[in-house]
This record gives structure tokens, sequence and C-alpha cells, in this order.
């Protein structure tokens, strides 16, 4: 072609690696946070990375000490794209660490690439069965919780509270399906009816429509993000709230309450977290949270913070030190910090043992709607897959 | 003398082969140079453009040479993502039997899928298209053995002879530059051959087409299964780069920004689009380091690309020039 | 299933089809008479959501809210026209498509901006904030009613509107024939905006009545836009008539499917084999339509005729 | 008189309530130029789009060098030797002069369009190109893009295309429309020469160059054939001059 063509080439052959190769230096902690920043799963990302960014800024921007750098990546939820997005942080930007995760079909994606390059990766919410059993790695830990164990909790409050008949609906992917395997672990009556929706579906008449003339005992879902919202207006829209128990599971949060607000009052769901448990963590925690972005946080946010307090911790057992993994793991297994739900550690797969309650969605005092602890139903429980992990 | 004339002004070939061979030389020395600095993610990204380059260079040549716009080329690429990973399922991991093998099957989707769409034209065309890469996309999320909608690793990375070739940075780099070369050179003599020919003019000018006594219909559904199956080898690397292969590869927005690249390089040069494919992604790449509203960013790159009639950025350079 | 159970199947699928025609309405109608791919067309319908959420939560006062929504949206469309759209439309189908792929972008992310990434919520209108109970245990809400209502008086006013006035004589021709019509004195560009501006009302209008259904988020134009484009190449490009059947006919097919394919599999598969195709054949089918369709009728049901 | 080249016998197209060609039957003999006359909506390009197989009839037949071609598609019939210039001029505009003749030549080469060459260079393929080029006059413009040329050059251009394929019968849909005089003098000429050699089905307005061109006149009214014969006879039809004294035409 041109010689003006070719030197514009030449110019991004050399300006392009200069531009994304730069910020190679070694001095600060530098933390790759990979999260779900756009499209409509956006707000959970947002509260997870604000939780994180809140204990990083509570601590002076220091994590062990160490003046810290928090590189902050939006995976748009495209498994893709967040592999080439960790390869960047692991290898353009040479972080220490990776931390957050929204997505379990992000997490499968960039575990293998973490693990392969020895960089321990500790997950804000994603925590996806393989990596609980047969794939888990020396380099994941899971500040979060196992994906199976929030509808295990449902499940089990079925069964206790005596429901024979119940219909299942979740987003007709794996997720889903891994969400009514662990509901019905717990639950031994009869399900009526599984209904699978496609995933990013906005109106449920038709689903609604069928559960009631189904006449269940209790409906539970899994209804992430907006499917969630939409679900919930419509669930109260349609007359069946106070009619049909509505039991959940990442559907009724404080990401969704409020654009939901009075239509989800009194629907349950399942979680590890509230804002009310009752801890001087706990406290703290959610008040400065509020103060900080004006709104209360979610479960995405208490495991996002517990997160950055959880490397924190490890950071400072290790002296500052990331070089040396294998005592930069122990200092991380030992769950060396003060987690907002009260007790916590971590099993020999990396995942928590901890406690799981159902909550409910009230209005507060001042108006807002969040979530409130009714009753626990495990104790420091452990996950259904730990066995089937190698690791001791 | 005036046969003289004639062959001057008909030397077709000889200014896109050289965009061509400028373009893979561009890339060739990144990649040396991204080599040479042992800078792993930077292979990593240039690995991307090539692979992403073939991708959009399949469609360009259905769009600029053959005047059939698919608004579901993504379902190609991911089609060949998922033979891949289907195939290493079962063990097949050798590029010689993985190659011909994703070719041939998403070149036969496509040659099915255009026999249908190809009746209609135009803007029913184009839904058509979207159409089957909807219905392969609800195919893909519904086969839960292989991940469903969440998707899945691949169980190991190609082969070729046994070797392997895919398994470093630099290997994959230079595997997915020698398929854009092969692609971006094939595709551009292509257009010049007898067969070429007859699809440029149909593009253009169906009826004249017609009335000289070719079957329009046959040239344009060989053309779209040629591009599949490109699109499908494109797919294979890119199942091998990212180890990982979901539905998400065959979501209509993928669809959507394969058409901008090709739009964008210029509708009608085949380098064109493997500039258009690099610059998109080093848009997204430098925005998205700075800022999570990137989308926002590209987007008015986009408009003003059009209103400004940058939207051909070949014809930008060649204006340039004058 | 039940009688009962698949009538009340059939309203929910006529009140999804209504809000597709909304926005099909107007995306055939600038397609057809414009010759122009506006791809940002379900920008208008989630900036129709968006701002009359901001303005009825303003005004505490769902009318007034849905007036000034309407009008700001209109506002920002006839901004977007000006700047960008009148500019495509003298280019290629190409460009179109690129340019206005552009704007869902930058309009998209900017919503992000201004509005935050969390949904938000439009509080329907306390009067028609009831239900009626149709069938024993559901209640069916007003508002669906009112959306199916809403959708049968716009597509009588549409009908009017092309089959009786001058300026309906000039967009049906001008869909046919824009020499003619240049010919015959119209200001053509003229009528062009008038068109633009009312399929970009009718699909703010659409958002609107959708919001109190939905959660209001940046993205919620794009499912609409593709199935709208869907609709408009069924009913057949130009065809308002073409896009009122066509959009019912979506709204029935998909509503149904996903009520009843997992059942009406489960007739001939085992259980488990339904389940899982059960949901995927439901997102397919209205796609299936579409091909088929275009297989037996390549310019759609009403194409070729111009609007009618 | 030998067998004919073309025979139609009883073509019948209607579209809706409108009847576009009744029962037409004609027949064009080898060598002859067959003139197609008639006023403003009479049905000829229609016609000619039946012939040249675009188009369906709805019944009748149409019958080429012996053989029943009705229900063969347009491609079909270009191959068996039938080639058309439309009567809006209809050439591939971003392709130079020489393209075009190359792509129509293509069409007739026995090793279709398989083959790794370049088109553009293969010798055979440009020898027959410049000779068809040659015919029409258009040699020096070869280089030049087919959009850059006048009406005029474009209709001779088309004739090339046409004369490249050797073809067995030309279908002219009004070559002169559209032309000036000098050039459409020119391609009259051009159409002499061509005379005797191919047999053409010709639609032309302009009287004088029916009249000194053709062998047989055909004159279609409302879709249906008014009568059919030697120019002089045809000319002093009744019919006829009632048909174009409507038009206002000579």
């Amino acid at each position: 072609m041109t010689s003006s063509f070719r030197r514009a080439l030449l110019a991004s052959a050399f300006v392009a690696p200069a531009l994304f190769g730069a910020a190679a230096q070694a001095d600060p902690v530098k933390i790759g946070f990979l999260s779900t920043l756009s499209g409509p799963s956006a707000p959970l990302g947002v509260h997870m990375r604000d939780g994180f960014l809140l204990a990083v800024k509570e601590l002076g921007g220091k994590l062990g000490g160490q003046p810290t750098e928090v590189l902050v990546v939006d995976d748009e939820l495209k498994p893709d794209v967040a592999v080439s997005k960790v390869k960047a942080l692991i290898e353009r930007d040479k972080v220490d660490l990776l931390a957050g995760v929204v997505f379990s079909n992000v997490m499968m994606a960039v575990a293998k690439p973490a693990a392969e390059a020895k960089t321990f990766l500790i997950s804000g919410n994603a925590g996806p069965s393989p990596l609980a059993g047969k794939a888990c790695s020396e380099y994941f830990f899971s500040a979060s919780y196992q994906n199976d164990q929030n509808h295990e909790v449902m499940g089990k409050y079925a069964q206790d509270q005596g429901y024979k008949r119940v219909v299942l609906m979740t987003p007709n992917y794996q997720a889903g399906k891994d969400s009514m395997a662990g509901f019905k672990r717990h639950f031994k009556g009869e399900v009526l009816d599984e209904i699978f929706t496609p995933l990013g579906q906005l109106d449920f008449s038709a689903e609604l429509a069928k559960i009631a003339s189904a006449k269940p005992d209790a409906v539970f879902t899994f209804m992430p993000g907006g499917m969630g919202v939409n679900l919930v207006k419509q669930w109260s829209q349609a007359g069946l709230a106070g009619k049909i128990p509505f039991l959940s599971a990442f559907t009724v949060d404080e990401t969704t309450l409020p654009a939901t607000k009075e239509a989800a009052d009194g629907l349950l769901s399942g979680a590890e977290w509230a804002p009310n448990i009752d801890t001087p963590e706990n406290k703290a925690f959610v008040a400065a949270y509020e103060k900080e972005y004006g709104v209360a946080p979610s479960l995405y946010a208490a495991q996002g913070y517990d997160a950055a307090r959880l490397i924190d911790g490890a950071l400072k057992a290790t002296g500052g030190k990331t070089s040396d993994k294998e005592a930069l793991r122990k200092a991380i297994a030992s769950a060396p910090f003060k987690s907002v739900r009260g007790a916590f550690k971590f099993n020999t797969n990396g995942f928590p043992v901890q406690d799981f309650y159902v909550v409910k969605a009230v209005k507060r005092g001042d108006g807002a709607y969040v979530t409130q602890t009714v009753s626990k139903v495990f104790s420091q429980a452990a996950d259904a897959y730990a066995a089937e992990c190698p690791l001791k | 003398m005036i046969e003289a004339a004639a062959f001057r002004q008909d030397e077709p070939l000889r200014r896109p082969l050289r965009a061509a061979a400028l373009v893979l030389v561009a890339l060739a020395a990144a990649i040396l140079v991204a080599w040479a600095m042992g800078n792993a993610w930077w292979l990593s990204f240039l690995a991307r453009v090539a692979i992403t380059a073939t991708a959009a260079l399949s469609l360009s040549c259905l769009i600029g040479q053959a005047g059939l716009v698919s608004f579901g080329h993504a379902a190609q690429v991911g089609l060949g993502a998922y033979v891949a990973l289907i195939a290493g399922e079962y063990g097949i991991a050798d590029l010689t039997l993985l190659a011909p093998l994703a070719f041939v099957v998403v070149a036969l989707w496509s040659a099915v899928t255009a026999a249908l769409a190809l009746r209609t034209r135009g803007v029913y065309f184009i839904m058509l298209t979207l159409a089957f890469a909807q219905m392969a996309y609800f195919i893909m999320q519904s086969l839960s053995r292989f991940g469903g909608d969440d998707g899945m690793a691949l169980a190991r990375r190609a082969t070729l002879f046994g070797a392997p070739v895919l398994k470093t940075d630099l290997g994959l780099a230079l595997a997915a530059l020698a398929l854009l070369a092969a692609a971006l050179i094939g595709f551009v003599w292509m257009t010049e051959t007898r067969y070429g020919l007859v699809l440029r003019a149909a593009k253009e000018n169906e009826s004249r087409a017609l009335a000289s006594g070719f079957r329009v219909f046959r040239f344009q559904l060989y053309a779209y299964a040629l591009a599949g199956g490109v699109a499908a080898l494109a797919g294979v690397l890119l199942a091998n780069q990212a180890e990982f292969v979901s539905p998400s590869y065959m979501n209509w927005h993928r669809s959507g920004e394969l058409i901008v690249m090709v739009v964008l390089g210029g509708a009608t040069s085949l380098p064109g689009a493997v500039i258009g494919a690099a610059v998109v992604l080093i848009i997204e790449e430098a925005l998205g380091h700075w800022t999570e509203f990137w989308k926002l960013g590209l987007g008015l790159v986009i408009v003003a690309a059009v209103l400004l009639r940058g939207a051909d950025l070949s014809a930008l350079f060649g204006r340039a020039r004058r | 299933m039940n009688a009962s159970l698949l009538a009340l199947q059939a309203l929910n699928g006529l009140q999804y089809g209504m809000i597709l025609f909304l926005v099909a309405a107007g995306l055939t109608l600038v397609f057809g008479v414009m010759d122009f791919i506006n791809l940002a067309h379900g920008v208008q319908f989630t900036l129709g959501a968006y701002l009359t959420a901001s303005f009825v939560a303003r005004f505490d006062n769902f009318a007034l809210g849905l007036a000034a929504g309407l009008a700001a949206a209109l506002a920002l469309g006839v901004l977007l026209e000006i700047a960008v759209f009148r500019i495509l439309t003298r280019r290629s189908h190409l460009e179109q498509v690129l340019g206005t792929f552009g704007v869902i972008l930058v309009v998209t992310d900017a919503l992000r901006l201004v509005y935050g990434p969390a949904p938000r919520s439009l509080r329907m209108p306390e009067a028609l904030s009831g239900a009626i109970p149709l069938m024993d245990g559901l209640m069916y809400p007003l508002w669906r009613l009112a959306i199916i209502a809403a959708g049968l008086v716009v597509a009588l006013a549409l009908w009017l509107l092309v089959a009786k006035t001058r300026v309906g004589m000039l967009v049906r021709a001008g869909s046919t024939d824009r020499e003619t019509v240049s010919a015959l004195g119209v200001d053509i560009e003229r009528l062009f905006v008038l068109v633009f501006v009312f399929g970009a009302l009718l699909a703010a209008f659409a958002g609107a009545m959708a919001g109190p259904l939905l959660s209001i988020e940046p993205t919620m134009g794009d499912n609409v836009l593709i199935l709208a484009f869907v609709v408009i190449v069924i009913g057949g490009i130009g065809s308002i008539r073409g896009a009122f059947v066509a959009a019912l006919l979506i709204g029935l097919v998909d509503t149904l499917g996903r009520a009843f394919a997992t059942d009406v599999l489960k007739l001939v598969l085992s259980n488990a084999t339904a389940s899982a195709a059960g949901p995927a054949i439901a997102s397919m089918l209205i796609y299936v339509l579409m091909a088929l369709v275009l297989v037996a009728r390549p310019a759609g049901l009403f194409g070729g005729n111009g609007p009618s | 008189m030998s067998e004919a080249i073309l025979s139609l016998r009883d073509l019948d197209k209607s579209f809706g309530a409108l009847r576009v060609t009744r029962k037409v039957t004609l027949d064009v003999a080898p060598g002859e130029v067959h003139a197609l006359i008639g006023p403003n909506g009479a049905g000829k390009t229609t016609l000619i789009s039946q012939i040249a197989g675009s188009l369906k009839p709805d019944s009748g037949r149409v019958i080429f060098a012996g053989e029943d071609v009705t229900h063969l598609d347009a491609p079909s019939r270009a191959q068996r030797g039938l080639a058309r210039v439309f009567q809006i001029s209809n050439v591939v505009d971003s392709f130079t002069v020489l393209a075009n003749v190359v792509l129509s030549a293509l069409a007739t080469e026995t090793t279709a369009w398989w083959g790794w060459g370049v088109a553009m260079k293969d010798p055979g393929l440009r020898e027959r190109a410049f000779y068809a080029l040659d015919q029409v006059g258009l040699v020096e413009r070869a280089p030049d893009q087919a959009a850059d040329l006048s009406y005029g050059e474009r209709r001779a251009l088309e004739l090339a295309m046409g004369l490249v394929q050797n073809p067995r019968l030309f279908l002219l849909d009004e070559p002169m429309a559209g032309t000036g005089r000098e050039e459409s003098r020119r391609l009259t000429e051009l159409l002499r020469t061509l005379k005797g050699r191919t047999p053409m089905l010709l639609i032309e307005h302009d009287m004088s160059t029916v009249f000194a061109l053709a062998d047989r006149v055909t004159v279609l009214v409302d879709g249906a054939v008014a009568i059919t014969g030697a120019p002089d006879v045809v000319r002093a039809d009744r019919i006829v001059r009632e048909a174009y004294l409507g038009e206002g035409e000579p």
C-alpha cells in the first residue's frame, strides 16, 4: 500500500508494546481483581469490588503493611475475555495475587491459567463444584462459599418446614442445574416440576401461571441479577406473594432489593451472611460501606471485603512477601483474619467452613430494604465435595 | 500497445497482495519484538489479534467479495471451537485430524444453512443467518455433557504430528499468524481466480451474472461454506488459546463485532479486515485499561469513523497518500 | 395442562406480542420508508423505560412522569436523528449497521454512567396496580391487560393513520417508490423525520409500558431489538399489518413454547431428556419459525406490498 | 425455411389480474433479425424475460434450438447460447471493460470457473475478449472502468459481452434507448455488421433502426401478437398505425 500506511503499522507495532508493557515495576503488592462490571449482572461485580476496595482503603491502602495496588478488570462475563485479561494481569502486570470473580463459568476458565502460573486466586464469590472436588488446587481459596451450599440451605429449610410438594425454577445453565441438585440434597419431598428458563429471560408470566396451577407448598428459585428482579416483581404482581412461600438463593439480596423494594418483602433466601449478623467486625463493615457508597452492602460486598482482609492477614504472616509460595499458602490456609461472618476457617480444599442462614427481605427503619437472618440452618458446615479433593 | 496498457491497468493482484504482505510482516514483526522482549502477554494478545482477524477476514470475504452479509458469523467460529472441544474429549487433539474435521463439519453446517438462507436477499438474508446462529447457540447451550451454558475447559492443547506446537504463547501466536497468512493470501488470490471474478460480479450485479450463464446460487453457497470453514479454523485456535469453549463465543454481539471489524477496515478490502480487527482489539485493550466504560469510547470511535467517512480505514490511508 | 391455563398463557403471549408490536411498528416504518436499518431502535425502548422511571419517581405521578419521560426520550431521539441518523440514511446499509451499532454501545454505557449499574424500577400507576383473579390461585395484573389495550389502540390508530390520511398515503407511497413521492413535491426529508419521530415515540412508549414489569437496565433494549427484527422480517418489511400479525405470532409461540415445550416432549421422551431438550427447543422456537416463514416466503408474510 | 432457432408456443403470463402475455406464438429463423415492436406496456420486456428465463410463463412452451427450455433457469439458457442485452444497461460497473467481457467469456469455457490461475491473465480468455471488443470498437476502452463509459459505449460493451459467448441468439432489449444520435447511428451500423452471423430478436422503438435492420417484424399489442410479417407489410398495416398513432410516434 502506501508509505503513510506502512508508517502507521510500524508505529502501532512499537508504540503498543510500550503502552501495554510499561507497568512492570515490582515495588508495591499488586493484586489483580477480576469482576463483572458491565452488562446486566454488573451490580454483583460492583458490590464485590467495592467491598474489596473498602477494606483496602480502611487499611490505609496497604495490605499486610505493604503499599498495595489493586488492578480492577472487567471480565464482561465472557470466559475467553476473562482468560486473556487474567493472562495480561499475570504476564504483563506481574500481579502477586488474583482475587474476585463473580461467575462460575468465568472462574472455571481462569482458575487453570492462574494455577499454571502459580498465582494464588482468592474467590470473592464463585465456588464451582469441580474446584472444590477433583479439580481443587493449592493455588485456589474461596472467601465465599461452595456454589451448592446456599441452595442446600433452602432445601434443608424446606424439609424442616415440612413442605411436601415444591416447584423448582432456575435459568437453563449449569449453575441452575447445580442449584436444583443442591436443593434436593436435603429436601426429601416431592418435586412437582423443574422449570428451566432461558438465561436472561425478562418475563415470567408463563412460568408463574404454571406454578399457580401446580399449587405447590413452596417454590424454590435461583435467579441472579436482573432476572431475579423481574421474577420478584412479577411474583408479587401475580398475587403469589404471601400465598406460596418463596425460597431462593442469590435472588433476593441487597443488589436487587433497591429495584424490587416492597415486592420482595418477606421473601426468603439462603446465605452465609446478612447485614444484621452480630459481630463487631460486621457492624463496622456495614456502617462503613453505607457511608462510603450510600447503599446497603450485599453478601458479594461482604465476601469482597473478607477477601481483602484475608489477603491482609496472610501478607502480615509472611512479612509482605509473596515469592515463597509455600509460606504464602500456609498463611492463607490458616485464615488469619476476623471474618464479618463470625467463625471462619478453611477446609482442606480451600473452601470455608462456616455457618449458613435463612434470611428474609425486610424494610429497615430508614426505609432501605435489606436481608435479615431468620434462623441458622447449618453450623460450621463444610461442602459436599471436599472429600473428593486430593489435597490434604 | 493497447494490450500492454490493458495489462498495466489489469494487474489486479499486486496491490492487495502488497497490502496483505505488509499487514502480515507487521504482525510478524510485532510477534518477534514481543518474543524478544519476553512479553508473554503481548504475544498472547497478538495471537488473539491474528485469530480474530482470521475470523473477520472470512466474514470480509462474504460481505465484501460475495455480497453476503452474515449476522451470524460468530456461530461458525464458535462451532469450530466446539469441534476442538468435543473432539478433544474423544482424544482427537492433533491438528492433522482436528483441522480438517473442524473445517468440514462447519463448512457443511454453513452450506446447509446457506442453502436455505440464500433463498432470500438483503435484510431477510441477514436475519436468517442470525436465526441459524441463534439455533446453534441454543443447541450448544443445552449440551450439558459439554458444559452447557457455562462452557468447558479444553482437555488439552492441540498438537501437530504429536508435537505440542500450541503449548507455548510463541507457538500459538505463530500458528495463528500462519493461519491468517494462508487465509489472507488465499482469499486475495481467490478473488482474482475465475471463481472469484464471478463471485464479485454476482455481488454487484446478480442479474448480469445470471444472464451470462452463471448459477450464482452455487457460487455463493461455496463461498459461504468456505468462509465458514476458515472461521472454524480460527475457532479451533481460539479454543486452544483460551483453553476454554463456551456458547458465549456464538453470541450475536460477537457477530456484530465481526461486522464492525470488517466494515471499519473497508468492506471490500480483505487486508482491511485484518486492520479493522487489530484496531478494534487495540481500542478495546487500551481503553479497557483506563476505564470500565470503554465501550462508550469504542462506540464513539465507531460513530465518528462512520460519520466522518473514515469507516473505510484503508481508504483513509489511500486518501492520506494523495 | 387444562383449558384455563392454556387461555391464560395465550393472554400472556398476547401481552408480550403487544410490546413487541409497539417496538416493531416504528422499526418497520423507518426501515420500509427510509430504507434505514436502525439497530439503535432498541435504545429508544431503553430510554423510554429509564426516563419514565426517573420522572415518575420525581413527580410521584405516573401520567405526568410518562409524559415527561416520553418527551425526554423523544428529544434524545431527535437529537440522535439530527446528529447521526440523518447522515446515515444516505449511506449504505452496512454503514448504517456499523453506525447504529456504535450508537448502541455509546448510549448503553452512557446510561450506566448516569444511572449506575444497578437495575432500576418503575412503579406502575396506583389505579392499575391491582389484579383480577383469572385462574384459581393466580391473579392477573391489570397492568398487563392495560398493555394489551394500549397495544390494540395503537394498532388501530396506526391502521387509520396509514390507511386513511394523506400522510399515511405518502408513507405508503414513500416505502415503495421514493422518487414518485419527491416528484409530487412533498418534502421527503420532513416526511422521514416525521416517521422516525413517530417510530421512536412508539418504542419509548413500549419501554415505559414494559418498565413496571421489568428490571430497568442499560441492556434491556438488546433482546427486544433482535426480537423486533425477527417480527418485521416475518411480517414483511414496511408492513404495519405484517408487524402486528408477526408480533402476536412471536408472542404466542414464545410464551406457549416456554410454557409447554417440556411437557409436550415428556409425552414422547424420557423425563430427563425432555427437561434437557425442552428449554433449548423453546428458546429456538421463534428462530425456527422465522426460518420456516422466510424459506417459504422469502419476503415475509406481508412483504413486497409496502405498508398495508 | 429451415427450423427456427427460437419458437414460442402459446406463451401466457399474468401478474394478478393483469394478463401481460397472451398466447404468444412466434418463430425466429436462423440468421434472421426479428424485430419486436409495440406501444409502451405491450409486454415486450416481459416476453424477453420469459425467453431468457428470468420469468416463468404460466403456460406455453419456449423451444430453443430444438430443445424445450421452458423449465430451465436463466443460467442454463444462457449456457445454451441465449445472450441478452438488457433494456437498462446492465454491466458490472466496478469491473474494467475488459473484465466484463472476460467474465462473460468465462461462462462458456468448458473448464468452467475452476482453476488456480488469475482469470484476467488467462491468454485464451483475453484473446477472446479483445476479439469481441474489437468487433464493437471498444478496444481502446478495455482498461477503463465500465462505470466511466458513455451510455452508448455501455450498450456496445453489453453487445461485446454477448458476442464473446458466440451466442446462437441475441435478445436485444432497446439497444438504442438513451443513446445520442451519433452513438445510435454507430450501434445500428454495428448491428448491421452482425446481421447474418447471429440471429437477433430485437425490441426497438426507433422505427428507422427497425426498418433498416429487420428481416421480419412482430407487433405486440396488449400482450398479444397483432401481426408478424416483412417490414413493408407491417408498415402498411392499419393496426400498427393505430397502435402507434396513439403513442404519437411515426
